[in-house]
């Protein structure tokens, strides 16, 4: 029988359909893989599992027992979950952080912190961490290490079915594939091991059995053994006749790059970074979470301080102090995380479609050109089609997808020589994903230079002509044409040797 | 649609109608021009602090300035002090005006370039500022200015308070152009709202706050030097819960403590509020203690209010 | 680079003697250097008045008053809160139960309603702050006033005098070695409070939930309660400072205790307890106090004028919390 | 509404009064408010005088006379709400107004606007200096109060050693004035040398705090002087904490209630005042007699209180000369 058993579990998030109908089964003593693509319904999925999010509707048993999940009752019933930024206590050691709400105590409730050790180190021994850990903050440690710290915890707390949600994608490569080695030994103790990712590689690395959410809703279950690499590939895109080898390369470019760094170093997330960015071009920069792609393009953009090298814009050498001196010199970058980076949540569309570009619509004395800010703002909604009613709208009442339009809109109307979208799809739904695809085509046509980059490697090869592959804050690929294909863009990526 | 009479404010201008009818009710005398009008000359003072404080508070990043009271009575001792050696009333005014720009200044670059949160700035330059003022002025009340001086808190135009219709409303209208239409009010809203967007949009947020933090200090400066005229001296520790009541009032008119939202109209109106509930209750004689009682319980009342109407116009969309 | 954090970090520990170092460089290290000094430093510019006896209990009992409420202050702090009101606090609960004790009512009842009293008002602001999740800046600052509106009531515009003497003779006059009982019984309260802040379940949760309060949650630690209790916890140590005072100046006016809270807040920042949360020391938190006091007493012994006891303070409180700021601004790298 | 036309009435009947016409004797039963705005309320001392006042309030309403007592302030001895409290009181229209004032000149624009709408400004205790102000009801002259707390204190040390003076705000200008006579008589003792003066607010804890300190800082003090009420309680407390009791002599103006386990300890021996309640009801009395256009005579004989000092010239009341308060009648209740 299996541990977990979810049967037609639905959740609604506004208008975002997060979870269609899911059923899927847990069993223990095996690795199972979910695998999708970003804003598939994985993350959602985890969410009501760990009793943080409660489903619309559908039913979730644990060990044969219908089960209501809250994060404690979650937690007692033996389900852990190791995210990808794990949750810490910074300032707390590593003891404390591993017993935090399940302390040994003597009577009087005082700490047995000597009794919590020794308790702690065949787990700490067995996952090959030196005892001594235990008493440094966990702010010290590297985020592989916290991961790892977490897994003890969570065995400690007697877990039955560990989650990993997308463990690897910011560890190096020995410490993948230590933890996949630990992943093993958890089988073989067995636990019940939920493995979601986006590497297809590593399914076949570890997983007994792979589930694939697209959209919201499951659609395959298979044994390892029976699925082949492209049909799961096939199957997470959600299309299954995509060829990507046909890919025209289109706007091939000649002249002078409109961007370009030399040996850029923004420690500790890249070192010596060197490319060119073309009009007319579409780069992609493919790199896994963790990789330094964010990094290294947020300092061109002014918002991090890069220790060495040089940027230049148009052949010219630049120097971004801030964002704001980077909109005027027209780099123009759109953040990866909506919600924290992206949206200012409770005010109108207005507001949040014209942020950036206020200053061309200053009059005299400092004074905007209020009429004019909204004339633009309802024709950047039709152009790029928001569907609200009016400028008027709280940016918070729409769908992810129609504020990730405005968030484009934003920056496509701010007249720039570059733009940087990072992961400019996430989290939104396949039609306006499309839609966004193709305005992003339609800017690139223009003669903006237009970097994408993304963590989704189909996206890459769907509409990049050129792709930047990242690993470890370095470029470690720069292909065009008939040289994309995904095998080697993949183990580039990850570093594998292929 | 117009913001300028949103639910909020409709709501506040209830409340006074309804604090003046109590109070009429108990006098019926208080319904008179010459009560209107001293109402007013007194809400007038902490009402452009509050105006200051508005903006500090929508810009943000744990906005709040403690030490407006401080900064109040320091610019009006450093009035006072320029006068009573010699120095013509304008010119004085005009530096008491300009070092309460500097104290806020102060507060912006402590605040912005060295990243200490604002809360415990303020708090540190409420006593640093105020000692200063007791330091400069010995501890005494500074009085003896020219004539000419008291014009600014003590005449009236056209049977209107001088510091209501010269100072208070223009500042008002000012303030209200900078909210509404300008580039530095849309900046200003949106660093409170996002302060990461905001920078990532190209909007230089530590700027802004340092001009709000500024702000707050020159028109605290305002006070003070209305205040001075007023009273005729200038006082080392005056201002003393200036900082409680312009906090109160920002957030009766609407200000969110986590920055982003709040209007001067509503921090017009509260202090309209605020300011006819202090007066009333020494009009009617009532027993002074309950005033400070009364400003604490409608701050923790318009607070919870302002989650209500928050979760009601949420369920309503 | 991941391993080479880890390495550095394992090279903590060591000898005694490099422990020792590693105090001394430390936040309470160094502050206890630097009140060496100013101790030191006022001890000799006042030709020796600071050490002398009068002084020296008087500073005792000073230092006892800020320190006892400070313990609590560092627990809301911790929990990335704050609170204004306790001027009022202690106003209200020295008005209530100083009526008691001029009305010879048994003294040890009355100091119960006194630690009654306190342990209520605190608890108002932590079910405020906590449960009905008003900002505790506005909570607090909203109480303040509402508290001191009470203490104008209850004493109606009459001073509580016949405070009995046997208050002062106990926590001010009677010693144990040369520190008065109230100093000594500050000192256990702390030693108590540090036992429970580092060695038991319920001291590391206030940790837990400034350092994560999402991941506290989560980890089924109950938030509100915690934090509430820190509110409460400071109204209850808030009342035993307000008998403290009250046995050193046995007298209960309108304004007993107005301007408290600043000098706690101050003595905390001071000792290193991070305004953000999660992380300090009650430890901290005394030298703290010790310093506070130090500046108000130094300026006497000095002859300076007092206005400069604010402007001293503000820059006392300035320069410590820049120094955090920095020690922030350069973990975070060139940002 | 009090409008113009009976401030034209009332400036007729004043010039009737002062052709000494008893026109009053035609006034039918009338009702006289007098408010009172002290420096702050919710102190014993203000509470006394308030009682004063309404002791003489019902002493007097008789004879066609009702008068009434309105009492309040601000809670704290701030200028603005001393100037709200006034302001609030001139528009109500009583028919007579007055304060302690926390400043001896912020209120003169407000005294202008009342004596011009014909209300009867008046201050006690602590005086408004200026020159519409109608009466001033004076406690004790400066001069007498200071030199008293120097002759006492002198008395005590036997004319010399060190002595350190501790007031309460540096801005309490009748404070002040007491101080600079405290110094000016302390020439009259050669032996006695001003060591340091400190402000300790309005707080006895403050005041204990100082008087610690300086007790440290002068190991040859002698003697302090406690300039208002809440500081002699806080010297005295430090003195007998620090084991000082009978080596510093403690004195200064303060109330028997603050005082007293202080007296009866030994601690303090004498300290000066006068009778707040007793200056309310001389004030109220005072009022009265403006309300009324009865002059005041040189000497005047107050029903209840005795015979009163009246200086035309600064238009002053004088309550009389300062009390001492020791052993013998430290269970006066005020």
């Amino acid at each position: 029988m299996a541990f977990i058993e979810l049967r037609g579990v639905s959740k609604q998030f506004g208008g975002v359909r997060a979870l269609r109908g899911v059923d899927v089964a847990f069993e223990q003593g095996r690795v199972h893989a979910l695998l999708g693509e970003n804003g598939a319904g994985k993350s959602t999925l985890i969410k009501t599992l760990a009793g943080a999010v409660q489903p619309d509707s559908g039913e979730i048993t644990i060990a044969g027992q219908r089960a209501q999940l809250s994060p404690r009752s979650s937690k007692q019933l033996g389900i852990a979950v190791v995210y990808q930024e794990p949750m810490i206590y910074p300032h707390l050691s590593v003891l404390e952080n591993i017993f935090m709400g399940q302390e040994l105590v003597s009577p009087g409730g005082f700490l047995r912190r000597g009794e919590m050790a020794t308790r702690a180190t065949p787990t700490l021994t067995r996952l090959g961490l030196d005892p001594s850990i235990l008493e440094q903050p966990m702010g010290a440690l590297s985020i592989g290490y916290q991961q790892l710290v977490l897994i003890v915890q969570a065995l400690i707390q007697g877990a039955r079915a560990l989650i990993f949600d997308e463990p690897t994608s910011i560890l190096s490569k020995e410490e993948t594939d230590r933890l996949l080695g630990i992943l093993r030994g958890l089988r073989e103790s067995g636990h019940a091991v939920i493995y979601i990712t986006h590497r297809i590689e590593e399914v076949y690395q570890i997983a007994d059995e792979v589930t694939v959410l697209t959209d919201g809703a499951v659609v395959g279950h298979f044994p390892i053994a029976e699925i082949g690499s492209e049909q799961l590939l096939a199957l997470m895109s959600g299309a299954s006749k995509r060829d990507y080898q046909k890919r025209s390369s289109q706007g091939r470019v000649t002249g002078a790059p409109i961007l370009a760094a030399e040996h850029l170093c923004v420690p500790p997330y890249a070192q010596d970074l060197s490319w060119q960015i073309y009009a007319g071009e579409l780069t992609c920069v493919y790199g896994l979470v963790g990789s330094g792609r964010s990094e290294s393009f947020q300092a061109v953009f002014g918002h991090l301080r890069p220790a060495s090298g040089r940027i230049l814009l148009g052949g010219q050498p630049v120097a971004p102090r801030s964002p704001a001196h980077a909109i005027r010199l027209g780099i123009g970058y759109l953040p990866e995380d909506r919600k924290l980076q992206g949206i200012f949540a409770d005010k109108n569309l207005e507001f949040n479609q014209t942020a950036s570009v206020l200053r061309a619509f200053l009059q005299w004395l400092g004074k905007l050109d209020l009429r004019g800010l909204v004339r633009a703002t309802d024709q950047g909604m039709r152009e790029y089609g928001v569907k609200a009613k009016h400028p008027g709208v709280q940016i918070a009442l729409l769908s992810g997808g129609n504020q990730q339009k405005i968030l484009f809109t934003r920056w496509a109307k701010s007249k720039l020589k570059v733009l940087i979208l990072d992961e400019p799809t996430r989290g939104i739904d396949v039609g306006t994903k499309a839609e966004i695809h193709e305005f992003i085509r339609r800017l690139v046509d223009s003669g903006v230079g237009v970097v994408v980059i993304t963590s989704d490697l189909e996206e890459a090869l769907q509409i990049g002509d050129r792709i930047l592959v990242m690993r470890k804050g370095r470029i470690v690929e720069d292909l065009r044409g008939e040289a994309l294909n995904p095998e080697t863009i993949l183990s580039a990526a990850i570093g594998a040797r292929s | 649609m117009s913001r300028l009479l949103s639910s909020r404010n409709a709501l506040l201008v209830l409340i006074s109608a309804v604090i003046w009818i109590a109070f009429a009710a108990v006098q019926p005398s208080i319904l008179s021009a010459t009560s209107l009008r001293s109402m007013v000359v007194l809400a007038v003072e902490v009402g452009v602090i509050a105006l200051g404080q508005t903006f500090v508070i929508i810009s943000g990043g744990g906005g709040i300035d403690l030490s407006v009271g401080s900064i109040f009575a320091l610019s009006s001792v450093t009035a006072g002090l320029l006068m009573t050696h010699g120095v013509a009333w304008p010119l004085a005014a005009l530096t008491a005006l300009l070092a309460g720009l500097g104290m806020g200044a102060l507060n912006g670059v402590v605040i912005v370039a060295l990243r200490i949160p604002p809360l415990m700035t303020t708090l540190a330059t409420l006593f640093g500022y105020s000692g200063v003022a007791l330091i400069l002025s010995g501890g005494v009340d500074i009085s003896g200015f020219p004539k000419g001086f008291f014009a600014i808190g003590q005449s009236r135009l056209l049977e209107i308070p001088v510091q209501f219709l010269l100072i208070y409303l223009p500042i008002l209208l000012i303030l209200l152009f900078v909210e509404r239409a300008s580039y530095f009010g849309r900046a200003l809203y949106l660093s409170g709202t996002n302060e990461t967007a905001a920078r990532l949009s190209g909007i230089e947020v530590g700027k802004i706050r340092f001009l709000v933090y500024a702000l707050s200090g020159l028109l605290s400066g305002v006070a003070g030097i209305v205040n001075a005229s007023r009273l005729t001296v200038a006082r080392p520790d005056a201002g003393g819960s200036a900082n409680l009541v312009s906090i109160t009032i920002a957030v009766l008119g609407g200000a969110n403590i986590f920055g982003g939202e709040g209007s001067v109209v509503g921090t017009a109106l509260a202090s309209l509020a605020i300011g006819s509930v202090t007066y009333g209750l020494s009009y009617v004689n009532a027993n002074p203690v309950f005033e400070g009682g009364i400003v604490g319980g409608i701050l923790i009342f318009s607070v919870l209010a302002q989650g209500l109407l928050g979760r009601l116009q949420r369920a309503r969309a | 680079m991941k391993s080479e954090r880890l390495r550095s970090a394992r090279r903590s520990g060591g000898s005694p003697g490099r422990r020792l170092g590693q105090f001394l460089l430390s936040r309470e290290g160094l502050l206890l250097i630097f009140l060496l000094l100013l101790g030191a430093a006022i001890d000799i510019a006042s030709s020796g008045s600071l050490l002398r006896f009068a002084n020296l209990n008087n500073l005792f009992v000073n230092v006892a008053v800020v320190a006892v409420a400070s313990i609590g202050m560092t627990l809301v702090i911790l929990t990335a809160g704050i609170d204004v009101s306790i001027g009022g606090i202690v106003g209200l609960s020295s008005a209530i139960a100083g009526q008691l004790l001029t009305n010879g009512t048994n003294v040890l009842l009355s100091l119960g309603v006194f630690l009654a009293v306190g342990l209520a008002l605190g608890l108002v602001n932590g079910i405020l702050v906590s449960y009905v999740r008003i900002p505790a800046i506005i909570t607090t600052l909203a109480t303040k006033s509402i508290f001191r509106m009470l203490v104008f009531l209850t004493l109606g515009g009459v001073w509580i005098s016949s405070i009995p003497f046997r208050l002062t003779n106990f926590f001010v006059l009677t010693r144990i070695w040369i520190l008065p009982v109230s100093l000594v019984l500050t000192l256990a309260l702390l030693i108590a409070a540090s036992v429970l802040m580092t060695h038991t379940r319920t001291g590391r949760w206030f940790y837990a939930v400034g350092d994560n309060e999402e991941a506290a949650r989560l980890s089924g630690i109950n938030v509100r309660l915690v934090k509430t209790s820190g509110y409460a916890l400071l109204g209850l140590l808030t009342a035993v400072a307000a008998i403290f005072s009250l046995a050193e100046s046995p007298l209960v006016q309108n304004n007993t205790g107005s301007g408290f809270e600043l000098t706690v807040i101050a003595a905390v920042i001071l000792g290193g307890t991070e305004l953000s949360g999660g992380r300090g020391t009650v430890l901290g938190s005394l030298i703290g106090a010790v310093i506070v006091a130090l500046v108000q007493d130094g300026v006497i012994l000095l002859h300076i004028q007092p206005f400069w006891n604010g402007v001293l303070l503000g820059a006392v409180i300035l320069a410590s919390v820049a120094s955090s700021g920095l020690r922030l601004l350069r973990q975070r790298g060139a940002r | 509404m009090v409008g113009p036309k009976r401030s034209k009435v009332h400036k007729v009947l004043a010039l009737a009064a002062s052709l000494a016409i008893p026109l009053a004797l035609t006034a039918s039963a009338k009702t006289f408010t007098i408010a009172f705005v002290p420096k702050l309320v919710g102190i014993p001392y203000f509470t006394a005088m308030d009682q004063g006042m309404m002791r003489a309030a019902k002493a007097f309403s008789k004879g066609g006379v009702n008068l009434k007592i309105i009492y309040e302030g601000p809670t704290t001895a701030s200028v603005s709400g001393q100037d709200r409290f006034v302001q609030a009181l001139v528009n109500q229209g009583v028919n007579a107004i007055g304060v302690s004032a926390n400043s001896p000149t912020a209120l003169c624009p407000l005294v202008d606007k009342a004596v011009k709408k014909g209300l009867v400004f008046y201050s006690s205790d602590s005086q408004v200096s200026c020159a519409s102000n109608e009466l001033q009801v004076v406690q004790a002259s400066p001069k007498g109060l200071g030199y008293a707390a120097i002759d006492v204190l002198a008395k005590d040390l036997g004319g010399k050693g060190e002595i350190a003076f501790i007031s309460a705000g540096p801005t309490a200008t009748n404070l002040n004035q007491w101080m600079a006579y405290m110094k000016q008589r302390l020439k009259k003792y050669p032996g006695m040398k001003l060591v340091s003066v400190q402000y300790a607010g309005e707080s006895v804890s403050q005041a204990t705090t100082i008087a610690s300190q300086l007790i440290s800082a002068y190991p040859n003090l002698r003697g302090i002087v406690g300039v208002a009420s809440t500081i002699v309680p806080g010297a005295a407390q430090a003195v007998l904490e620090a084991g000082m009791k009978g080596k510093i002599a403690v004195t200064g103006f303060t109330d028997p209630n603050s005082i007293r386990p202080y007296v009866k300890d030994g601690v303090v021996k004498q300290v000066i005042l006068w009778n707040p309640t007793n200056l309310g009801y001389l004030t109220a009395w005072g009022v009265l007699q403006m309300l009324e256009h009865k002059a005041f005579k040189a000497v005047n004989n107050v029903p209840g209180l005795g015979k009163v000092q009246y200086f035309a010239k600064s238009k002053e009341l004088l309550l009389g000369a300062p009390m001492v308060i020791d052993r013998s009648n430290i269970d006066l209740n005020f």
